[in-house]
């Protein structure tokens, strides 16, 4: 052994701890910590494995309700859906590490939550991605879209698990600071769900998946700090992900799950061994004693505090019964997977390590995994909204061609269409796909059943940026809308909080508002938040990104048969919308594209119109009474009705009358809330008026499907008349030609 | 000029290629491989500039668009054309 | 009738196959694993689609030597159907047992998404419930599926009529348009010369199952039944 | 022993992955590049065999697994490891 090295302020400093925690640590052991100790709480304090700014906040969200099984604190949440089945869900970050290298991080992004998702004994179904790029003109957004694309696809196709859905933004507050977020749901037994928890004294530590490495070590650490200039020094450190291990290692934990004698499992993700170990030993109150030579490793001379800390990926950390060692071994090496048994449970509430006969960690773990010191951040109210808050209409002009206006919406990248990326995606393995992306959900059948699942995710980050309260208010709305589009009723949200900078206070002020805008609407829906994640730090050179909480919803449909698409379906169906036009430009796709701004207010929210509306929806289709149904969302009615003429089984035209005193461009592309467009055969229209008007639901014929033609008229004027054909090229070939290009 | 360039993965970094390929020539029966790794191999034609030049663009294009600098190093060689 | 699918690690359509086989079609159905060596009496043989090795090195080029594969190699010596779909498809070529290569897409990504496809040749066991001319719906998911074989080889192929099916548009011609990856001849699945071993990179079985509109795969699955049992 | 292989594509066999590159090179301004060729590099550590075991064995390995030789290529040379 080499004399321990003495634990001086700069090594603290590096290790991303204040001097104030770094006391906290010396009197929680009423001794210096050694190195290895240090980068273990380091790695566990951060804010990424703590939560520290985020906790407090985070309690005040719906977490229970009849359907949940399991909500926030494990791998993933667990909601009831009937037949003994259960819907495993989470969505996560890997925003860090894919700005650094977008291909793997992005990669390694998707294997982790599919770790996630799998550790609780389900088997993964479907996959979301949830993207923000920087402004498209802006030198590295092409590179970074796509090298993250092909990350998701390369490491998603590989697994088996299709890519159902997704968004993507681009907008200029993401040019240093990407999201990647990504989202998996998967299927378990109901009375089969895997905890995280090491119980049963004596019970054997079992390593299992790929060789630990020295990737990723400070991985944690790093995705809770600001970028700057020394930022690609930081470059070492980013992991490489390897999905054909890790879909052995699905398998292979799926097998190993149908014994009894499997106590706790969890995956090594940020912090790695340190995390899991130290996380499922809180949870069981049990300690834990290591063999730090038994890890099975890639390189050699690799130490206690490298092993401890590495990030490599596709490992997981089992508990098995004492006396079983054996059969759990030989099926991890049946799937040809690296495989150990490193330590024991035990029952004194301390972790210890031995490298080479000698203890080089002993720590009292409800210490290191709940001892972070509690931060109490403080809030202020953004300068800036009061300069952003007004919007001066008069001083902007209606565009003398609106058709031309929607072109160039259509092609805006964040409208147009997203083929050109999911068609990299294997969307379709294991037949359970019932609708592709290009919907506004997508619908799963539940094998072996009639039932059906909806996903969608959604988050509008200039709502946000606006309004944090209403921004997430919205993304949960226009989630859930989505999800009701498709016949399907919304059971569950999880949440990924991306935002800036936590000790500014106004970061943590837009952080609280988000947070309360979210609890308050869903507490209103009455829908369960059962997972979530939260990446603090998106900031470059206090630049901030916009708050973006990222919304997923995961909504349950009893008749498959019963799902619905976005697009038209036959000529002579009458369109109606239901819900009613604003004048509200603020935050919009057309006041960005057109007068470069995001300010003003963002749309309005009213949730018990939001929650008539989608009701409405949900009976017409259940009642098989509209043919069609698509939400309005950016780029408004003029984009919502262009879409669903041309995302059905033919493109074909529409002529819509409208009327009344709105603004021109407010009533073709303003983005109020709580609308759907919805078609039908001409004989429904009655019925469907006369249920509206119970409902108390705004309803409004706005025309006819048919033609080549996609005509609108105002108070009998015409405003857009295009040959569907060519908006359809603009809305499907946008993006392609955009992420094809090489040079800018 | 020709130039022959190859890319590797850096000291440390994950190589799952290499690791299948090592693994399936041991199940191959060729025991006596004890490591393998995988990288690119490239050779590009240049016209009209001098070696000089060529030394500074080819290690402009590496490290551009041809290797993946976080995680992979090159080097290379320039030839006169055939 | 009795079929196998065998399980190569990364295989990831090897469910869907079971699916479509056993419940659809009724088919008594079971797994081979890559590890066993001894094939059983099976009226035919599926290589599903997926990564087997994570595509490492090639797609195909490290699954050619599991233990399973000389039995299977020796299976379709012997006569013995062999259907390979997607990775099963690179496979087979990997293994030579059907002629060419599968290479990088011409775009340089993967593409997942509907296509349509031309019968070329209906006499044999895998496409005898189609028409020549028949133009099949049927979904391609791949990043290596551009065929390549040389001239010789092509011609061989073209005077054995061992082209089955090639990539086209909704009337049926194999234009360039059509063509989604490259693939010599818009050239989408072909047979060996006796034609009981034949690889396509499209998925007949993720258009199969009649919760979907489009059941054209079954044509594929029910040529092969349809010959077994003449066979027998 | 350290076997170093390169393996290429034959002549005639579309190389689309190389003039993927050499269009983005092209575009980048890169106008000098006439012509690029992708293909492997592999380096393969052995044990315990002479150089003449050595040159045979890697022939097949190369033969068998390494390249697909209806379509690659391949050339290695035989250096003692370090
Ligand atoms: N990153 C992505 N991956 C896969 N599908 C995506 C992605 N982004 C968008 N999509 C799909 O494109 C369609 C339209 O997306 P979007 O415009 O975000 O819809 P909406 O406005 O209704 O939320 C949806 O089906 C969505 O799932
Ligand atoms: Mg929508």
């Amino acid at each position: 052994m080499t004399t321990p090295i003495p634990i001086t302020p700069e090594i603290v400093a590096e290790h991303g701890l204040s001097l104030d925690e770094y006391a906290r640590i010396q009197e929680l052991l009423d001794r210096d910590p050694n190195l290895v100790e240090l980068g273990i709480f380091s790695a566990m304090w951060s804010e990424h494995c703590s939560y520290k700014s985020s906790r407090p906040h985070l309690k005040t969200l719906p977490t229970e309700g009849p359907r949940v099984i399991q909500g926030p604190g494990e791998n993933a949440g667990v909601m009831d859906i009937g037949d003994g089945l259960a819907a495993v869900f989470k969505i996560e970050s890997h925003n860090h590490p894919s700005f650094i290298e977008p291909y793997q991080g992005a990669a390694t992004g998707v294997g982790g939550i599919m770790r996630d998702i799998f550790t609780m004994g389900a088997r993964p179904i479907a996959s979301l991605n949830s993207l923000r790029f920087g402004d498209p003109e802006h030198e590295k957004t092409r590179y970074l879209l796509n090298g993250v694309v092909r990350g998701i696809a390369d490491y998603g196709n590989c697994m088996g698990v299709p890519m159902v859905g997704g968004d993507i933004y681009f907008d200029a507050c993401y040019n240093g600071n990407i999201l990647v977020n990504a989202f998996c749901l998967g299927l378990a037994k109901a009375d089969r769900i895997f905890l995280g928890s090491a119980s049963g004294v004596g019970n054997a530590l079992l390593y299992v998946g790929s060789k630990t490495g020295r990737d990723g070590i400070h991985g944690a650490s790093m995705s809770s700090a600001e970028f700057d200039d020394s930022t690609e020094e930081k470059r070492p450190t980013v992991q490489v992900g390897d999905p054909f291990t890790e879909k052995l290692l699905l398998e292979a934990c799926l097998e190993i799950m149908k014994e009894d004698w499997v106590v706790g499992v969890q995956d090594m993700g940020a912090a790695g061994l340190s995390s899991s170990s130290f996380e499922m030993a809180e949870r069981a109150g049990l300690g834990m004693e290591l063999d730090i030579d038994a890890v099975p490793r890639r390189e050699e001379g690799m130490n206690a505090y490298e092993i401890m800390l590495s990030e490599s990926q596709e490992r997981m950390l089992f508990v098995v019964e004492k006396g079983k060692e054996e059969d759990a071994l030989a099926i991890f090496r049946k799937w040809d997977l690296d495989v150990a048994v490193i330590g024991r449970v035990t029952d004194d509430g301390i972790f210890r390590a031995k490298e080479n006969g000698v203890e080089v960690v002993s720590l009292p773990i409800e210490t290191v995994v709940t001892g972070a010191l509690k931060c109490d951040r403080p809030t202020q109210k953004p300068a800036y909204l009061a300069e952003m808050g007004t919007l001066d209409l008069s001083s902007h002009e209606v565009p003398a061609d609106c058709g031309d206006a929607l072109k160039q919406l259509l092609a805006s990248p964040t409208i147009a269409s997203k083929q050109f990326v999911y068609e990299q995606y294997d969307h379709m393995v294991r037949l359970n796909t019932l609708v592709v992306p290009g919907s506004d959900a997508a619908v799963l059948r539940v094998p072996e059943t009639n039932k059906a699942l909806a996903l969608s995710v959604d988050c509008n980050p200039r709502y946000g940026y606006l309004d944090p309260y209403l921004g997430a208010q919205i993304a949960v709305a226009e989630a859930c809308r989505n999800v009701v589009c498709s016949g399907a009723e919304p059971i569950g949200v999880t949440n990924c909080l991306n935002f800036g900078n936590p000790e500014n206070p106004e970061i943590m002020w837009q952080f609280q508002e988000a947070v309360r805008g979210l609890g308050d609407l869903c507490r209103f829906l009455d829908i369960p938040v059962v997972s979530g994640n939260v990446s603090l730090y998106n900031e470059t050179k206090g630049e901030a990104i916009y708050p973006t909480p990222t919304i997923a919803v995961v909504g349950l449909m009893e008749d498959l048969s019963l799902h619905c698409t976005q697009g038209f379906k036959q000529e002579g169906h009458v369109i109606a919308l239901l819900g009613s036009n604003l004048e509200e430009l603020g935050g919009s796709e057309y006041q960005k594209l057109f007068w470069n701004e995001c300010r003003g207010k963002s749309p309005q929210l009213d949730p018990q119109t939001e929650f008539d509306v989608q009701k409405l929806c949900l009976d017409l289709i259940r009642k098989q009474w509209v043919q069609s149904a698509h939400d309005c969302s950016e780029g408004g009615l003029a984009v919502a009705l262009a879409e669903s003429c041309i995302t059905g089984p033919k493109p074909v035209g529409a002529t819509i009358e409208l009327s009344g005193d709105l603004r021109t461009d407010a009533l073709l592309f303003g983005e109020s809330q709580s609308r759907i467009v919805i078609s039908f055969p001409e004989d429904r229209l009655h019925e469907i008026e006369a249920l509206a008007k119970t409902a108390g639901v705004p309803f409004s014929v706005l025309g006819w499907v048919g033609g080549q033609d996609f005509q609108i008229k105002i108070n009998q004027k015409e405003f857009i008349n295009q040959n569907i054909l060519t908006l359809e090229d603009i809305w499907k070939n946008s993006l392609s030609h955009y992420g094809n290009r090489v040079t800018r | 000029m020709l130039a022959k360039i190859h890319v590797t993965l850096k000291n440390g970094v994950l190589d799952s290629q290499g690791k299948a390929v090592h693994h399936a020539l041991n199940d191959l029966g060729y025991s006596e491989v004890q490591d393998v790794h995988l990288g690119k191999y490239m050779e590009i034609a240049l016209k009209g500039v001098s070696e000089r030049e060529a030394q500074s663009r080819v290690t402009e294009m590496c490290e551009k668009l041809l290797a993946n600098t976080v995680i992979e190093s090159y080097r290379f060689t320039l030839e006169p054309a055939e | 009738m009795k079929c196998g699918i065998v399980v190569f690690p990364g295989s990831n359509c090897d469910h869907d196959c079971y699916h479509i086989l056993k419940h659809i079609l009724q088919l008594d159905t079971h797994w081979i694993w890559h590890k066993d060596e001894a094939l059983n009496s099976f009226d035919f043989i599926v290589l599903p689609g997926g990564f087997s090795y994570g595509d490492y090195l090639r797609p195909g080029a490290i699954a050619r030597f599991s233990p399973i594969m000389k039995s299977v190699i020796d299976y379709a010596n012997q006569g013995g159907r062999v259907l390979g779909i997607c990775n099963g498809f690179q496979i087979l070529v990997e293994s030579g047992l059907l002629p060419g290569v599968l290479m990088d897409n011409a775009g340089q990504r993967f593409i997942c998404k509907n296509m349509t496809l031309r019968v070329e040749n209906n006499d044999t066991p895998f496409t005898s419930q189609c028409k020549v001319g028949d133009v099949l719906q049927i979904p391609i998911n791949h990043g290596q599926g551009r065929y390549f074989a040389d001239n010789d080889t092509l011609k061989q192929m073209a005077k054995n009529d061992q082209v089955l099916f090639r990539y086209c548009d909704a009337e049926g011609n194999a234009s360039d348009a059509a063509n989604p990856n490259g693939s010599l001849d818009n050239i989408a699945g072909i047979a060996n010369e006796s034609k009981n071993v034949m690889g396509m990179m499209p998925h007949p079985e993720r258009c199969a199952d009649p919760l979907w509109q489009n059941i054209d795969g079954q044509l594929i699955f029910k040529s092969l039944i349809e010959s077994s049992l003449a066979h027998t």
